[in-house]
């Protein structure tokens, strides 16, 4: 019953820009959906591909990375390098069968507190159309 | 009716245990012997997805006593998918490369595995029947030159290939290096020493089997004998190629039943599978499965030294081709239906693979810096065949313009003799086990069976000391043993 | 291990939404706490000396706090945690107010989510070692970008408490808007009067390096050491030599100015050897190679060299120059655009010749202006009829939301000088009349009371009086009458808003700061830190921060200047230990970090590994997330603290 | 007496059986040195011999192969009770190896595939009187971790004879490594490698090749032509030996100590070097590497961290 379901989204912000846009959404009580968690991090170039694939194996249903805008990183090219391994991991994903909407990146200044609401809804809303992502069957071993 | 059953488990195999069930009715007389291949890993499901490139290393995985036979059959296969000719130095260090992997397996098998049979001799207590054995009964210095040999060779692949378990050299219309005349040198020496070691290993063959008249009975007797075809490479002489050529089939009789070009295999052959058994059988099409039967009728065909001897007109070096025509002088001329007969046509193979060796490492193009061609054509699909120590091997890709594999077909040499291994089993069975006893020597006869064949994994078997004890298990029809026979390691048997 | 965890109730800001009793029941039921609180305002001293009488009591080695978010307090914990003698480094921050409590209303749910949040530091927190701050001295220079009143303030005020300051400003000359306006509302006293003496004060002060005719090329560095690159452009006369006689201005061959003139907006005309205006700072001309014959065919009598003289100020072989300079703090200041008014074509901007901006009119009606200080159209008449048209380009969807806070004000101001000057009728046109200052209201109605016509509706349309007669209708709804108005007038005023500068986006990237939502540059706390930026030792002051008036504007410098005094002062600071570090018995050598770096913090050793250079890592841990052999790590991001953490969040501990 | 030492091999391909034939004449030290007592491939010691063992009578277990079937699983097991030491020897029982690529698909694809809609095998199966069975064949591969406690790994596909004779003398030595030790160079192999001095120091990629696409200069970094060589991320031990025959390192010897999931620092490692902010350029310059999966997990797909592809 997919209406009773409610995904599990962690998100790593960057500490400079989506982390603050969250601080923003909460200073001006923007309303959204209570389903992710934030991991804090310096920058969208520290997710490490491990993050991402620990938390699908440890039962997320989603994972979305949130860094500055292009050409806004405070270290100058973090993201861009979060952006190369995302296209690739993404690839890896999906082989993996796991559905794309379920890992997103998404550039979100510490001015667009509104943003953070619309791309959380919008991807709390797929991922919950999509089920719950059971752990793959392991018939090998008790 | 009261049927009892025989286990014997493990026999071993390339990809895994092989196990052999055989049912006694109620006099104890053989109803029927199945040889069980309980191993499967989808190598063709999991190749799906994979760059055609990465082929070559990722199916050397299948074996890794014949690594260099799946990279050579995968590589072939990229040439064909991707219409490239290699340049004449790369086919020749190709080559080179895998007469060297043959000679060094073929004397594995020799020294190791089924030479104890013979040189120490089928009834020799089982303790000895290893390459300890044949140590001791040849001397421990050519123990000493059999291991020296065996590195020798493989630091050469290793000098060639990159690495001898699992080579890295092998790309579409060429190989990943050229040859430093170092490099050649070296083969040059080894294979001199190789070509001597062959005709050394032939000599013994020929002293300690040939000049006993039991082993010849053995040879020739009706327990190790199948009328079936035979299949193996040829080149435009008729000459057996390990590495190149037409597929020649020959039939009961000799007569050349087909001849074909690798990629037509389909046409030829075709692969069942039994419920009792994850390897699939392989068999003639143009004659149709006709069950586990041999003549002139079933589809049953045999590969490996004894298949490619049958359906070759002779060997394309001078020595061998002398070694060719006395093996089959001595058998009563071709086709040779023993299937003991394997471990002479593997020593005259290992001549032929020296003396190749050196040939090509005299060959002055062979140090050429030019390797690769590179691929242009939009790659679809490739068949590749070599024949492996083991017998014909063919690797058939399917890509999509992207050279993605989309569809992989791996036929590997153990299947082409399945049902004859099967049937060699069931008949040694029938022929040595009667009234339900188990008398001494049984299980080796039964082993030697299957031996002959050189299931991949009996490579490393005989490797240390000790022989392969067995364990007969005696049951009732409902599976409940009845009685345990085992042989230990010192030969003797006991009941328990 | 002993976790002691407290929860902040911030009021009812989380205690509101959050079950704090329920969680902080359920966080003593966690492994390896030994304490786990609620109180009211975890941040208020007795909230403090709660944690700092628990680590002593209750030997707590690691101190979780669920409160606002760490970018508000997480210095404040940790001094709290270490006044109680334990390591700052063991301690970690839990959002639940921005990003739990404020933005959720299901309770239950948000109480799950701060239960997840919680769980997930308190299996962070266990991995936490002790870090020491680093601690580099500052440089006590400071650079002050823009020379207009902020930036004149601000660099005054650091002078005076004795720190060497570096102005740098992209004009000939400092002074920047307010130099162009003639008087300030409300008092009226002129902007000169007050502004130049500040001026000349800068000029002649011994702690302020004035680069004028300059721009700020490159910043790298880190708060207390930035290196600084300010690109100073020729200007053809050398500073030094130059007393600002301007003789050179009169013997110029060109008898008149062929140049629209800048800082007049082009209402009057300048000579290619010019000074933006008399008073300008440094007194020194510039040559403009576009006009200037010399530059052009090098065919010139160069009048100007003759009469220059001895002094020989002049030289059109000056190039540019780059200085490099090391600050410890930056105050930008850089100012507004006045709001393009072609944007809005209605309004006739450049169709009928007497529609002005509002900085037009300043400069008609100042006395140094094109016009000596009268107020006439085009053609040199005096207008009859005058409209002065509020809010454009401000709080408007099409063009900019917010409100420019200075227009009704200056617009009141330049109706009563131009009826001062002119006597003519002068019609307002305004959406809501703001006079929130000081004396402002004071203002309005004395405006009010000379007579000044307000009619409460937006400018809806111009267009030219149907007898050619070259007077505009002005039309517009008159909202307190309720009906159409078509006013007849002689001269249109447009009261443009402020906008943030054309080129605020590359400065910000310049200084690796943000902008808000309307393009302003953005501060760290829009109440509590309103100067400050998230790039530590970058201030802002004045209009680059929003639109604001000169008491605002110098409120805000001498905020900015105290408190980069205030940082320069302490003669240290500490920075974050958050920097990368190479193993090195495990590092490979294989240089993949070494290209992605920024910073050029990683050099590759003679015993051929990476090591990264502490000083000018920033902790953006990019060297880590790509290090395959997993050799380098981030201190307070270690790898297994993350995986703690995420793993926290999804599974139960 | 002699310390008693176990072989077994589970889901492999008797590579790893030759690695210790490759020992060549130092086999025979080895066969003096201990008493092998189990070692199906050579020795026909039964299940049961193993089960008539007191527990921890065995010093060693060495188990190659992944394990992929029920025999393997009850085998692995058994010898666990029996072995005061069990050592993973080889990528496929440490990491799952080749064979784990099978977790891309299940038992129904696999059978599907080999076997079409034809006859297939079953697990039991009765045919005039004689009732034959065969073992459950799993869905999902996994490394000899997964099933049992594991002292040692021993990496590589197959190990080299050293990095085997090194772990053997160290069993046989006086005090033994840390319990879950990789008896293998934590370092990565560029440390090994003859090319590493041959690497830019700031290295960045506008394009990747794949192997069949260039000739590869014999004395510079494989990276640094393009082609994706993964010995950065793989653990050291081969002496280079795929680079030293001018092929990329593709991965069997494994991460470091130090990572979680091969692939995904594998992936980190290259994606991060490409020469370009634009996304669809980006991925342009990726097309070189179409199988993510098949490349970055050809040796590690079970002991990652997702462990397989997961199936609708």
């Amino acid at each position: 019953m997919p209406e009773a379901f409610e995904p599990k989204i962690v998100a790593f912000f960057c500490n400079w820009c989506t982390y603050l846009a969250a601080d923003l959404a909460g200073t001006s009580r923007i309303k959204y959906a209570p389903n992710t968690r934030v991991v804090r991090v310096m920058c969208s170039g520290r997710v490490d591909p491990q993050f991402v694939l620990d938390a699908f194996a440890k039962g997320a249903d989603g994972v979305l990375i949130g860094g500055c805008h292009p050409g806004d990183c405070h270290y100058q090219e973090g993201n861009y390098k979060a952006l190369r391994r995302f296209v690739l991991l993404k690839r890896l994903v999906r082989q993996m069968g796991i559905e794309e909407e379920r890992l997103r990146l998404e550039w979100i200044s510490a001015a667009e507190g509104e943003r953070v609401k619309t791309v959380v809804n919008d991807m709390v809303e797929k991922v919950r159309a999509l089920g719950p992502r059971v752990p793959a069957s392991r018939k090998e071993a008790a | 009716m009261d049927t009892r059953r025989i286990t014997i488990e493990p026999i071993t195999r390339l990809e895994g245990h092989g196990k052999i069930e055989i049912f006694l009715d109620g006099q104890g007389v053989v109803e029927r012997a199945y040889f069980q291949v309980p191993e499967l890993r989808g190598f063709e499901k999991f190749a799906q997805g994979r760059p055609a490139e990465d082929m070559p290393q990722i199916t050397s995985r299948i074996c890794g006593v014949c690594p260099t036979a799946h990279h050579m059959a995968s590589t072939k296969a990229l040439d064909a998918l991707y219409e490239v000719t290699p340049p004449p130095a790369a086919r020749k260090i190709r080559e080179l490369v895998y007469s060297t992997f043959y000679v060094e397996d073929h004397a594995l098998h020799f020294y190791f595995l089924g030479g104890p049979d013979f040189v120490v001799g089928p009834q020799a207590p089982a303790a000895e029947r290893n390459v300890l054995g044949v140590i001791a009964k040849v001397g421990i210095e050519t123990g000493q030159k059999v291991i020296a040999m065996r590195r020798r060779l493989r630091e050469l692949m290793v000098l060639a290939a990159g690495k001898a378990a699992h080579p890295v050299f092998g790309l579409p219309g060429g190989v990943a290096k050229p040859l430093t005349a170092e490099d050649a040198a070296r083969f040059r020496e080894v294979a001199s020493e190789a070509v001597d070691f062959a005709r050394f290993t032939l000599g013994i063959f020929e002293k300690v089997v040939l000049q006993n008249s039991d082993y010849v009975d053995l040879i020739l007797s009706d327990a190790y004998t199948h009328r079936t075809y035979y299949m193996g490479m040829v080149d435009e002489k008729n000459q057996v190629n390990f590495y190149d050529g037409m597929l020649r089939v020959v039939a009961p009789d000799g007569h050349e039943w087909a001849r074909f070009r690798p990629d037509q295999y389909l046409d030829y052959i075709g692969e069942r599978a039994e419920p009792w058994s994850y390897m699939k059988f392989c068999y003639l099409k143009g004659l149709g499965w006709k069950g586990f039967s041999e003549g002139e009728d079933s589809g049953v065909y045999c590969v490996a030294p004894l298949a490619r001897l049958n359906a070759a007109d002779g060997m394309a070096t001078p020595q061998a081709h002398e070694a060719y025509l006395k093996y089959h002088a001595t058998l009563g001329g071709r086709p040779v239906h023993h299937t003991l007969a394997n471990h002479w046509a593997r020593v005259v193979e290992m001549l032929y693979a020296a003396e190749r060796m050196l040939e090509l490492a005299h060959d002055p193009e062979l140090t050429s810096p030019d390797v690769r061609t590179l691929p242009a054509a939009v790659p679809r699909e490739g068949v590749g065949v070599v024949e492996a120590p083991r017998g014909t091997l063919f690797h058939h890709y399917k890509t999509d313009e992207r050279g993605i594999i989309t569809g992989a077909n791996l036929i590997v040499a153990t299947q082409n003799n399945a049902a004859r291994i099967a049937m060699s089993v069931e008949k040694a069975a029938k022929k040595l086990i009667t009234g339900g006893q188990v008398p001494e020597g049984l299980l080796n006869m039964v082993e030697m069976a299957f031996r002959a064949y050189d299931p991949c994994l009996g490579c490393a078997t005989h490797a240390l000391p000790g022989s392969m004890p067995l364990l007969v298990q005696v049951r009732d029809p409902r599976g409940a043993p009845l009685a345990m026979l085992r042989r230990d390691s010192d030969g003797s048997v006991h009941r328990e | 291990m002993r976790i002691g965890i407290y929860i902040c109730h911030c009021g009812t800001n989380i205690a509101g939404t959050i079950d704090v009793q329920a969680l902080a029941s359920y966080c003593g039921s966690l492994p390896g706490v030994a304490v786990a609180r609620e109180y009211k305002y975890m941040c208020s001293d007795p909230g403090q000396e709660l944690i700092r009488q628990d680590i002593r009591d209750h030997k707590l080695d690691r101190i979780v706090v669920a409160a606002c978010s760490p970018h508000l307090h997480d210095k404040t914990f940790r001094n709290a945690v270490a006044l109680a003698d334990l390591n700052p480094y063991y301690f970690h921050m839990v959002n639940l107010r921005e990003h739990d409590s404020w933005v959720h209303v299901d309770k239950l749910a948000a109480t799950e989510k701060a239960m997840d949040l919680v769980r997930a530091a308190v299996r962070r927190v266990k991995w936490h070692v002790p870090l020491e701050r680093r601690q580099v001295p500052i440089h006590s220079e400071v650079l002050v970008v823009g020379g207009g009143i902020a930036g004149i303030d601000a660099a005054l005020t650091m002078a005076n408490a004795g720190k060497h300051v570096y102005l740098v400003e992209r004009e000939p000359t400092i002074g920047g808007h307010m130099a162009q306006f003639d008087k300030t509302f409300p008092t009226l006293d002129c902007a000169a009067c007050i502004l130049t003496p500040k001026m000349t004060a800068v000029k002649g002060h011994k702690n302020i390096t004035l680069w004028t005719y300059s721009e700020v090329q490159q910043v790298e560095g880190y708060v207390g050491n930035y290196e600084v690159k300010v690109r100073r452009k020729p200007r053809y006369v050398i500073e030094g030599l130059c007393v600002g006689c301007m003789e050179c201005i009169q013997a110029c061959v060109f008898k008149q100015g062929k140049t629209l003139d800048e800082f007049n907006l082009g209402l009057s005309k300048r000579k290619p050897i010019y000074i933006p205006f008399p008073q300008a700072v440094p007194p020194v001309v510039v040559i403009d190679p576009e006009a200037c014959i010399e530059f052009k065919s090098g065919k010139c009598k160069k009048t100007c060299v003759e009469v220059c003289a001895e002094r020989n100020a002049i030289d059109f072989k000056q190039q540019e120059e780059i200085k490099d300079i090391r600050v410890g703090a930056i105050i930008l200041a850089t100012g507004f655009d006045v709001f393009d008014v072609t944007r809005i074509p209605y309004y006739g901007y450049g169709l009928y010749p007497n529609v002005y901006t509002s900085l037009e009119i300043e400069r008609l009606v100042n006395a140094s202006g094109p016009t000596g200080g009268e107020v006439v159209l085009r053609d040199g008449r005096k207008p009859q009829t005058v409209g002065i048209a509020h809010c454009i380009g401000s709080r408007d969807a099409n063009t900019n939301k917010y409100c420019s806070r200075v227009c009704c004000m200056y617009s009141l101001k330049l109706a009563h000088l131009i009826k001062e000057k002119t006597g003519a009728e002068v019609y307002n046109f305004y959406i809501d009349m703001r006079a929130p200052g000081k004396a402002f209201e004071e203002f309005y109605n004395h405006v009010a009371e000379e007579g000044v016509n307000f009619i409460r509706g937006k400018l809806a349309d111009v267009y030219p009086e149907g007898n050619g007669g070259g007077r505009l209708i002005l039309k517009a709804e008159d909202t307190l009458l309720g009906m159409i108005r078509k006013i007849p007038v002689d001269m249109l005023v447009l009261s443009a808003g402020l906008e943030p500068r054309a080129d605020s986006n590359e400065v910000r990237r310049l200084f690796n700061i943000g902008c808000s939502g309307d393009g302003f540059f953005l501060e760290r706390h829009p109440k509590l830190a309103p100067v400050n930026t998230f790039a530590d030792g970058i201030y802002i002051a004045g209009c680059c921060q929003g639109p604001k008036d000169i008491p605002d504007t110098v409120a805000q410098s001498g905020a900015a200047a105290a408190q980069a005094l205030a940082l320069i002062d302490a003669g240290v600071v500490e920075l974050e230990p958050n920097t990368a570090y190479v193993v090195a018995e495990a590092c490979s050598g294989c240089k993949t970090c070494i290209a992605l770096c920024p910073y050029s913090a990683i050099s590759f050793t003679d015993e051929k590994k990476a090591c990264i250079n502490e000083v000018l890592c920033k902790g953006c841990g990019t060297c880590v997330a790509a290090c395959p052999s997993g050799s380098i790590r981030q201190n307070l991001f270690e790898d297994q603290e993350i995986f703690e953490e995420i793993e926290g969040i999804l599974t139960y501990a | 007496m002699k310390p008693k030492v176990a072989f077994y091999w589970c889901a492999s391909c008797g590579g790893c059986e030759e690695a210790v034939v490759d020992l060549d004449e130092k086999i025979l030290d080895v066969a003096n040195a201990v008493d092998i007592v189990f070692w199906p491939v050579a020795l026909d010691f039964k299940e049961h011999d193993v089960e008539r063992m007191p527990d921890g009578s065995i010093l060693a277990s060495f188990i190659n192969g992944a394990i992929r079937n029920s025999d393997q699983l009850k085998m692995a097991k058994l010898l666990r009770a029996k072995s005061q030491v069990v050592v993973a020897f080889g990528v496929c029982a440490q990491l799952g190896g080749i064979p784990g690529l099978a977790n891309l698909s299940d038992a129904k694809g696999i059978f599907a595939e080999v076997f079409g809609d034809g006859v297939a095998p079953v697990r039991f199966h009765k045919e005039n009187g004689h009732s034959l069975s065969l073992p459950e064949f799993f869905d999902t591969v996994v490394a000899l971790d997964r099933v049992i406690d594991v002292d040692y790994y021993l990496p590589g596909c197959p190990p080299t004879p050293k990095i085997i004779g090194d772990a053997l003398g160290a069993l046989l030595g006086s005090e033994l490594p840390p319990k879950g030790t990789v008896l293998a160079p934590d370092q990565a192999l560029c440390e090994q490698c003859p090319r590493k001095d041959t690497r830019p120091e700031k290295l960045l990629l506008k394009e990747f090749k794949r192997v069949h696409q260039v000739v590869a200069d014999q004395q510079t970094c494989l990276l640094a032509q393009g082609l994706a060589c993964l010995g950065p991320g793989t653990r050291a031990g081969c002496e280079a030996m795929c680079i030293r025959g001018n092929m990329p390192c593709t991965g069997c010897f494994g991460p470091t100590s130090r990572v979680r999931d091969f692939g995904a620092k594998a992936l980190s490692a290259l994606a991060s070097v490409i020469d370009s902010n634009d996304e669809a350029e980006i991925a342009r310059v990726l097309e070189a590497l179409p199988d993510p999966a098949g490349t970055f997990y050809r040796y590690s797909l079970p002991s990652s961290l997702l462990g397989r592809r997961r199936m609708e």
